[in-house]
């Protein structure tokens, strides 16, 4: 078959891309640096931390060749936090994702110019080393999550168990979330849905229903849609050169 | 003056990141787009998948080198060589395929016009050419031939029924904003005006999606 | 629309009650008459394919340019008392039953007619069952072990209302199905990795 | 009485169960046949009655003859219909057949198994068997350009690329990549999982973790 799986990314393309976050390790042994097709590999001196992408990362581990460093995020104090923030300040939105790199640059002054044109977004942002802020979930944290815990459990800041469970906690919240707020658009008619703060994994489970939902409601108004647009067209042309004005005054 | 070098003066981190990483960057943003669009998209600027290919090939005659007599055990390197190359063969067979299935699903409407033809690699044209040609022939020869001839096309777009399906430029895709930005979007009910913020995700038309993904101020997710 | 799709196809086969507006002596066949004259006013059942077209065509008729070969009624799967059931309860209607492609026929005669009330109700009715599906869905999908069939797991009026969805339902269903159990097949696979 | 479209409909219906099955079934050679006739009959019809116009005035002004038009449009659609149905079925095996050869099938021999290996039954038209030739070469051609990451490999991503493996039963010496292994009974390997995938199905290693 040209492509056997459903079109947008699977649970386990996801957890594939998440394999590409960086980690921080601490070598147990000396490894000279290997020429990846993704640029060299650290060389590795214990007891020096580096940072591997994740799936090298595991393959270290596996081999007890280094143990991870779990990012902050994952420690039971921060996911207490978050759960907090998700339940009690905002029971509607997801949490926050971490701070976009070009918001946290040194200092706080050196403003990085708005330009996307390498703008780097996860897998690749350090939102799962050592040095990333805790109380943020970062894109990828269920899968980075599920992967430290069941081959790097005695790496874990806290009994595996804890940690598990409020991660349970914090998935079912968000679950529930994910739930309710597709029906809190007025099932899609209104343009702009945000999902802002979802996971990965999230929408990877719920992607395929969700679109399907929003693009049955297009196709069933699509008649309604355009007379809608139809006669705000008119309204337009009544109105005349007045709104036009009003439009450019909004330096649009 | 190279691009390149204005960039680097005006803003110090562009190319702080070395092109094997950037080109990983970019080849996983092309294959999750390409995934996600409900269309056929261009192909990565700058040679990207050609130069992957080559370092695939490369990587490849690196590790038959390599291999020999030398015991797995000892042999670190070569297994993480190993793995890496093949989530690299992963990703970029996932993403011609997945080319494939859209040329595939319409391949009339991506052969109908210059611009839509261009975003078909040489190799790709040639594979929806002829495929197409000889699915042309399959149909005459197992019914169409005895048609009258002004219904032997297979491209009539006359009442109402267009024989060229074409994709849905409207089906709903998730984007997230790599800069702050204007997100005009389109609903059935209401329309909308939004100041987007970068990190923000949405769920958007993709013909509303497609302009800020087209200048770098969003991605597909 | 899509030329080539199976479900558009067979949508255009449902049956639309159309009455004739003028004469036709060569379509006697269309009203089980063949070699009759086809006479205005005659009440005739044609798919919806030639219904459509024969209601949006120009006759030519210079005085009366609103008029075409046909006028239609509404097909009952999408008419008063099916609504009206709809907006009773839209969960207790097996709409399956109405037509396997119930939605499809609703938007083709939304386009044909304006019909405002038909598309609140239908939209309300697809958005209230979708929210049905995705539980029910929810539940199958996650018993990955189990296997499919009629062992979903969710009990038998669950499965009453899964007879019921018509082909766009059956499709969210599959949908929402696969997302849960590749979600649960990737946690059960991660334990043995690595 | 038969309406036409109603032969054309039972294709249709026999595409959209062949969707969801997981072989071919058989090619419908007569209603093939008979929904081709149709067109062909319709279009005669349509021939005949439009001649006196044409003798008379060199064209058909519709809105001289409404009921003529009314004809005229339903002939014509019906026809459209018919070709609409017979793409659609023709399509949907194709891409059936498709899928068989990327995901490696040898079709034609599936297809014969299929019908008890009667000598000249098959589940596929000769059109389609020619279709099928014809497609395995195209695709090889396109898979050549991309031998190194083996265009029709597995798209699933990849997991488990090296397993520690233990040795059952001693197996002598293989040959791997790495050159040769000895395999002695309770020693263990690091080893590619596609270079023992046969020796843990025969029973000789078996996978750990």
């Amino acid at each position: 078959m040209a492509h056997p799986l459903p079109p947008g990314l699977t649970p386990a393309e996801v957890a594939f891309l998440a394999e590409m976050e960086m980690v921080t390790i601490v070598p147990r042994q000396r490894i000279e640096s290997i020429d990846l097709l993704g640029g060299k590999t650290p060389t590795l001196r214990p007891p020096h931390r580096a940072q591997v992408p994740l799936w090298l990362a595991l393959l270290l581990k596996k081999q007890n060749r280094a143990n991870i460093v779990p990012p902050p995020w994952l420690h039971p104090a921060s996911l207490q936090s978050i759960i907090q923030r998700e339940k009690v300040e905002d029971p509607v939105a997801f949490s926050p994702p971490p701070p976009p790199p070009s918001r946290i640059k040194i200092g706080g002054t050196a403003e990085r110019i708005n330009d996307a044109s390498d703008g780097v977004s996860p897998p690749f942002l350090p939102s799962c080393t050592a040095d990333a802020p805790s109380g943020f979930l970062p894109y990828h944290w269920q899968e980075v999550a599920e992967a430290l815990l069941a081959h790097a459990g005695d790496d874990m800041p806290a009994s595996a168990g804890e940690v598990r469970g409020l991660l349970r906690d914090l998935a079912e919240i968000r679950a529930a979330k994910l739930r309710s707020s597709s029906s809190a658009f007025e099932g899609f008619g209104d343009a702009g849905v945000s999902l802002t703060g979802v996971g990965a994994m999230e929408l990877a489970d719920n992607r395929a229903f969700l679109l399907g939902v929003i693009d049955g409601v297009r196709t069933l108004g699509a008649g309604a849609e355009a007379t809608r647009r139809e006669q705000e067209e008119e309204e337009r042309a009544e109105r005349g050169d007045e709104f036009n004005d009003s439009d450019e005054e909004m330096g649009i | 003056m190279d691009i390149d070098d204005i960039l680097r003066e005006v803003d110090p981190t562009f190319h702080s990141i070395p092109q094997e990483q950037r080109d990983l960057q970019d080849l996983t943003r092309a294959y999750v787009a390409e995934r996600c669009a409900p269309e056929l998209l261009h192909y990565p600027p700058g040679n990207l998948i050609d130069r992957v290919h080559e370092n695939i090939k490369r990587q490849i005659e690196m590790v038959e080198e390599m291999t020999g007599n030398m015991n797995p055990k000892t042999n670190f390197a070569l297994i993480v060589i190993q793995n890496e190359l093949e989530r690299y063969r992963f990703i970029l067979r996932s993403y011609l395929r997945e080319r494939i299935r859209k040329i595939h699903k319409h391949t009339l409407h991506y052969l109908s016009t210059d611009e839509l033809r261009s975003r078909l690699s040489e190799i790709e044209v040639r594979y929806a050419t002829a495929r197409q040609s000889r699915l042309h022939e399959h149909y005459m020869s197992s019914f169409l031939a005895e048609f009258p001839p002004q219904l032997q096309n297979l491209n009539d777009t006359a009442g109402n029924l267009n024989m060229i399906d074409s994709p849905d430029l409207d089906s709903a895709v998730f984007v997230r904003l790599l800069r702050d930005t204007l997100v005009e979007s389109r609903g059935v009910d209401d329309d909308g005006l939004i100041e987007g913020k970068e990190g923000q995700i949405f769920i958007l038309r993709w013909a509303d999606a497609k302009p800020l993904v087209e200048r770098s101020s969003a991605e597909l997710i | 629309m899509s030329y080539y799709d199976l479900d558009a196809i067979l949508t255009g086969a449902e049956k639309i009650p159309c009455t004739f507006q003028l004469d036709v002596p060569e379509l006697g066949y269309l009203d089980n008459n063949p070699g009759y004259t086809l006479k205005s006013g005659t009440k005739v059942l044609l798919p919806l394919w030639l219904a459509e077209m024969l209601a949006i065509a120009d006759m030519g008729d210079h005085q009366n340019p609103d008029k075409s070969f046909i006028a239609f009624d509404l097909p009952p799967a999408v008419g008063k008392d099916v609504m009206a059931a709809l907006k009773a309860d839209p969960r207790s209607v097996p709409i399956r039953n109405q037509s396997p492609n119930f939605y499809n026929l609703a938007k083709h005669m939304m386009d044909l007619a304006e019909e405002r009330e038909l598309h609140a109700v239908v939209r309300k009715t697809f958005l209230t069952r979708a929210a049905d599906i995705s539980l029910h869905a929810r539940k199958s999908g996650g018993a990955v072990s189990k296997g499919e069939g009629s062992n979903l797991g969710i009990g038998a009026a669950g499965e009453e209302f899964l007879r019921g969805l018509d082909e766009w339902e059956r499709i969210l269903f599959r949908k929402a199905h696969d997302g849960a159990r590749s979600t649960k097949q990737w946690i059960e696979g991660i334990k043995k990795r690595y | 009485m038969p309406m036409y479209g109603d032969a054309g409909l039972k294709l249709v219906q026999h595409a959209k169960r062949t969707q969801n099955l997981t072989h071919l079934p058989p090619y419908q050679t007569e209603l093939v046949r008979s929904v081709a006739k149709e067109v062909r009959d319709l279009h005669k019809d349509a021939t005949n009655l439009l001649e006196p116009f044409l003798k008379v005035q060199g064209s058909f002004d519709p809105s001289t003859d409404p009921a003529t038009a009314c004809t005229l449009l339903v002939n014509h659609l019906s026809m459209r219909r018919n070709k609409r149905c017979l793409l659609a079925y023709h399509r949907t095996r194709t891409d059936k057949l498709e899928d068989l050869v990327w995901s490696g099938h040898d079709v034609l021999d599936l297809s014969a198994q299929q019908t008890g290996g009667e000598s000249g039954s098959s589940s596929l038209s000769p059109q389609e068997e020619d279709y099928v030739r014809q497609y395995g070469d195209l695709l090889a051609a396109f898979k050549g350009h991309w031998t190194d990451i083996d265009l029709t490999g597995s798209l699933e991503p990849p997991k488990d690329l090296f397993i520690d493996v233990r040795v059952l039963k001693d197996a002598g010496e293989i040959q791997t990549e790495y050159g040769a292994i000895n395999l002695t009974k309770n020693s263990q390997f690091f080893v590619r999982q596609g270079d023992v995938e046969r020796l843990i199905a025969q029973g000789y290693l078996q996978k750990l973790g």
